[in-house]
């Protein structure tokens, strides 16, 4: 029930993986032009880490025999590259007033955020397996208050975009350099406390904050778009005053560049098109592998997909 | 191994389910509204039936009580049908300006109640919706025990015309209603004669608080034990007459303490024939990572917690 | 403290009016063309009834000591076109199934509603004189199971549009022709529910649904481009999916067409400029007049400013 | 004319302003949250101190305790400000997941609460307030009584690295806190001294509490009079001793009665000590248009009123 401890000998790990990676995939800033060979080893290096995080995910809801699946698998990519790519943290300081803050309001995609969290050594991996357990500090959906590398308790949709919105106020207010990145669903898009959030933090100028759309068009029991359509979601946003960016949700890359600051002084939306059960040929875009929880041969595929 | 779990033991959403589709065959006004929630309010039979008549707003809460307010306003009666925590967390002020206050017939459905949603913790939690509606004018509150009591509900509910808030039971229970008993508000369920102590107790506590009151009467102590459906208006006569021929009453509910079961008996008893009680719920505290039956045993919510309750009131603690 | 009972001699008075005002307005559907005279009979008609409702507004806030009087004036002539040029409803009978709904989502400016209901004949005008008194059905905000005419209770910001969403939910299921509509204010579209219930209403092609926005660009305490910025607002309800129509809020026949029904199966966004106080000089586009209460003096002038 | 008409009255709102703009200019930590409430939460001062310590997020109360949370998670201490219905009843599952499950130290400030808003209607009564956050985990409840404590709770709040509700009285109240009393959690003030019967009133009622008690000496009735600025948590031991001490207990609040003060109340009395009570406060129903004070009286939240409560109690109703 305590805090989790961070892992040190993960977390020096960490900081040399991240550093390789921004130092590969930086663009030459004198000719603005990239650099396709030491991208190439950025997204590699991202592609790997992604495949082990899908990996721990598996397993997880196979030793659970809970979970969510499908938006853990479209959302890992979005994870991975935000941790590894593009964000400051200390694992071994998670309170670190300085760091970037990091929100998954999609929360009932913790298995995910667990799984990153430990690979960048925030705590030990071997406590995943804990994971929903009784007494687990690794909650069915994400408790700041036990596991470290958490701003925010999410579970319920809608919450994370406010919270936020507030921590991309008080840097703003004290002029601080580090920034704010929140995951939200699509479906959760219909939650309307987002566009109140939205909507304020155009207002206020915060460009420090991004929020990344996890479009993978599927929600708990339907295509979001025969739910409550969202189309044109590009077009809602910028109504809103955010500045859009529309990528392919599953390219390390793409992501990396989406990732970057605002030019425009307005908050950006990263529309990031992705697909549910990415990376497992019979879940992806499969609305019943929401929460569906795979038999022993399923995880067995499952991990086969994930290997190569 | 303890007596209930040798029953057969009841997710109460399929009997809440065939009743509404029941019903609705009867009644042409009756829709069903959710939130996302086809699945986990185990309406897919109810829309394969009825397909115009099941309105899914998408992932909004607020939107979800305004919309079957409106649809009360234009003659329909509205099933709304979602997952408690958020049902009533996140459309509270819905619940009381568009439905109570506003005297609109719309029956509020909270799916998963209490702790049913164990392992995915206390934003799942529903543990507050007693204290939460109790608080409401104009608002009556039903939990039921087992399917008899869901399916009753469910039909009490459609002839209300008025504001409903009914939790169904989805962590298994067995059948604890006998045949005759009354449903209907301000009356109590007796279950148990006895005469030492009352147990009052609802939704999953119920039968728990029955195989407490057998395995203490095999102890000797007499246990006496009610059952309220009707949480709010409560039968205070029954709450009396057992503040008055027992020795004292203990509450069992899943669900905090604050404005519940407890709170309710509490008020009566001290207001008409003060006794002593002890009050057994979900105390002050957001709950560690468990599944449901490891929540209510860690809470003290069995029959083991409630007889060490019963046996606390008579002062051989 | 019981339900009011209907004005028969008003609700024939109000019979009789619509009628002529309707027949008046109406376009000459051959030749697609209007008619300039009986349109200007149609205005001054229901310019004459908004003078009168303007009027009863400024005596019920002044025998009260409170009231909502900038939004009141503002709100007056969307709900005297709705009531008198467009709306089907029967105040002997308000509880008649076929009824057109009328919701004042922004519910503060009651007393604009209860002078207009009281003008139809939905209760006896002298009950006006009772806003806010102790026991009085006239509430600080509408309360419907007091007040007839009144569909749901308002006075929380953000409950409207949900509920006249709902409305046109059930008329659609039942393929009814009745109309909803909802009446908002522009302050109040930072709730979010808002937002939730336009993307519903939009996605089941609520097309009988109307919502006008009382577009006067102040809110509680300042403009509401200085708290947290609407514009634009009509790309906002575009990307949401409704029909958008921009008008003069004053100009009733302006009003009039904007009211009428959807040509594009979506749901109406009617966006109407107006001025917060408007008829009386000294309050025109002034936040402090949201809800201050005039003197004896200010009465007086703004009574004689509202005669003619 | 009663003893309370006679005094000078205050408007809490002042004191908390006076009190937010004194910490803030020691702390800059502390910051204002509001909803368009500037005005109506009497922050003009503030803003004009610190205008770029206080934030507007405009009308979205969903929006405004979730910023709070992000700016407390940033290091900031916000005092969010807005109309106590519109916080808890709009904002109430971001109160439960975002501030009191995430520890994050954030003050919610419920302004104008209870009936402060009388002819505005029951939308802008915060009655339901005290039951709906005592249900909360994690969540401390204050309901000053008059401007010395409301200073004291706003000062409170900010030391308390803890999530915290704090109701604002906007209807005028007489000072009522003796010089030495204690304010802190689980501990009462001793208004008066008394055997007979004990009354314990928080916020507009502890005024007319006084009141009750002084009329009622005159007619040889010794009251105690107990007030709980913390009713969550609340001082058990006093509530104990007064059962204890005295035979029988009123409690009085504005606010429902299904979960605030004589909830609290009755349920420590049934556990500890049974006695007699009685509970004041506002029944289960929508209120009637009228005033504060013209409401209060209509629910016998009065000084005439608490003198039949404790009458009653006595047995000589
Ligand atoms: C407020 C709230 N309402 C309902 C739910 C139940 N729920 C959990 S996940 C989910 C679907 C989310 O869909 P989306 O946001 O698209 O996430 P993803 O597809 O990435 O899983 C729903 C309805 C919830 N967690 N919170
Ligand atoms: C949920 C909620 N939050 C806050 C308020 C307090 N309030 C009453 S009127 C108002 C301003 C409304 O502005 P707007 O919608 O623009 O209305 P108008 O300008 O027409 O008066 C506010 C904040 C409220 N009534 N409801
Ligand atoms: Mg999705
Ligand atoms: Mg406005």
């Amino acid at each position: 029930m305590a805090l989790l401890p961070p892992d040190a000998a993960r977390s020096a790990g960490y900081r040399e993986l991240t550093a390789r990676i921004r130092q590969a995939a930086q663009l030459d800033r004198d000719t603005a032009a990239a650099q396709p060979d030491r991208e190439t080893a950025a997204a590699a290096e991202l592609a790997r880490v992604a495949t082990d995080v899908r990996r721990s995910v598996v397993r997880m809801i196979d030793r659970a025999r809970m979970g969510h699946i499908g938006g853990d698998l479209s959302v890992t990519d979005i994870l991975v590259t935000c941790f590894y790519g593009v964000m400051s943290v200390d694992p071994e300081n998670p309170h670190w007033p300085g760091r970037d803050r990091f929100v998954l309001s999609k929360g009932h995609c913790a298995a995910a955020l667990y799984s990153t969290l430990a690979h960048c050594g925030f705590f030990d991996p071997a406590e995943l397996d804990t994971f929903m357990a009784p007494l687990s500090a690794l909650n069915g959906h994400p408790n700041k208050v036990k596991v470290p590398g958490v701003e925010t308790n999410t579970g319920a949709l809608g919450h994370g975009l406010p919270v936020a919105t507030g921590c991309a106020l008080a840097a703003k207010m004290d002029s601080a350099s580090w920034r704010t990145f929140v995951v939200l669903g699509d479906g959760e898009l219909q939650e309307g406390s987002n566009w109140e959030a939205a909507m304020a933090a155009a207002h206020h100028g915060l460009s420090s904050l991004t929020a990344v759309i996890d479009r993978n068009r599927l929600q708990q029991g339907a295509r979001t778009e025969d739910t409550n359509a969202l189309d044109s979601l590009p077009d809602k946003w910028r109504s809103f005053g955010w500045e859009v960016r529309e990528v392919d949700g599953h390219d390390h890359l793409a992501l990396l560049d989406a990732l970057s600051g605002s030019s425009t002084g307005r908050p950006v939306a990263v529309i990031a098109n992705t697909i549910k059960g990415k990376g497992v040929s019979f879940m992806e875009d499969r609305v019943e592998w929401h929460h569906k929880v795979p038999t022993a041969e399923q995880v067995e595929t499952a991990l086969a997909e994930l290997a190569g | 191994m303890t007596v209930t779990d040798q029953r057969a033991t009841f997710d109460c959403r399929q009997a809440f389910a065939e009743e509404l589709i029941s019903l609705a065959s009867q009644d042409e006004r009756i829709v069903a509204v959710c939130n996302d929630s086809v699945g986990s309010s185990n309406l897919v039979g109810f829309r394969e039936r009825f397909p115009d008549r099941l309105i899914n707003v998408g992932i909004a809460e607020q939107d979800l009580v305004g919309v079957a307010a409106g649809l009360a306003n234009a003659g329909k009666i509205p099933y709304v049908c979602a997952a408690a925590p958020f049902l009533t967390g996140r459309a509270l002020e819905q619940i009381k300006a568009d439905v109570a206050y506003s005297e609109a017939h719309v029956v509020l459905c909270g799916q998963s109640p209490g702790m049913a949603y164990g392992e995915l913790g206390p934003t799942h939690h529903s543990i507050e919706d007693l204290s939460w509606l109790r608080a409401v004018a104009n608002l009556d509150v039903i939990v039921p025990s087992d399917p008899v009591q869901t399916r009753a509900a469910v039909r009490w509910a459609a002839a209300a015309r008025r504001p409903v808030y009914l939790r169904v039971p989805r962590f298994k229970v067995p059948e604890v209603t006998p045949p005759d008993a009354p449903f209907a508000p301000r009356q109590a369920v007796l279950l148990r004669e006895g005469n030492d102590v009352t147990v009052i107790a609802i939704g999953s506590l119920t039968s728990r608080a029955l195989e407490a009151a057998d395995r203490l009467r095999d102890e000797g102590v007499s246990v006496r034990v009610l059952n309220t459906p009707f949480l709010d208006p409560i039968d205070e006569d029954a709450v009396i007459a057992a503040a008055r021929e027992t020795r004292g009453i203990v509450t069992a509910e899943e669900a905090t303490t604050s404005g519940g079961l407890g709170a309710a008996v509490a008020a009566t008893v001290v207001t008409h024939q003060p006794c002593p009680m002890r009050i057994l719920g979900v105390p002050r505290v957001f709950a560690p990572t468990g599944d449901t039956a490891f929540l209510l045993d860690h809470f003290r919510l069995s029959a083991d917690g409630i007889i060490a309750a019963v046996k606390d009131v008579l002062g051989h603690g």
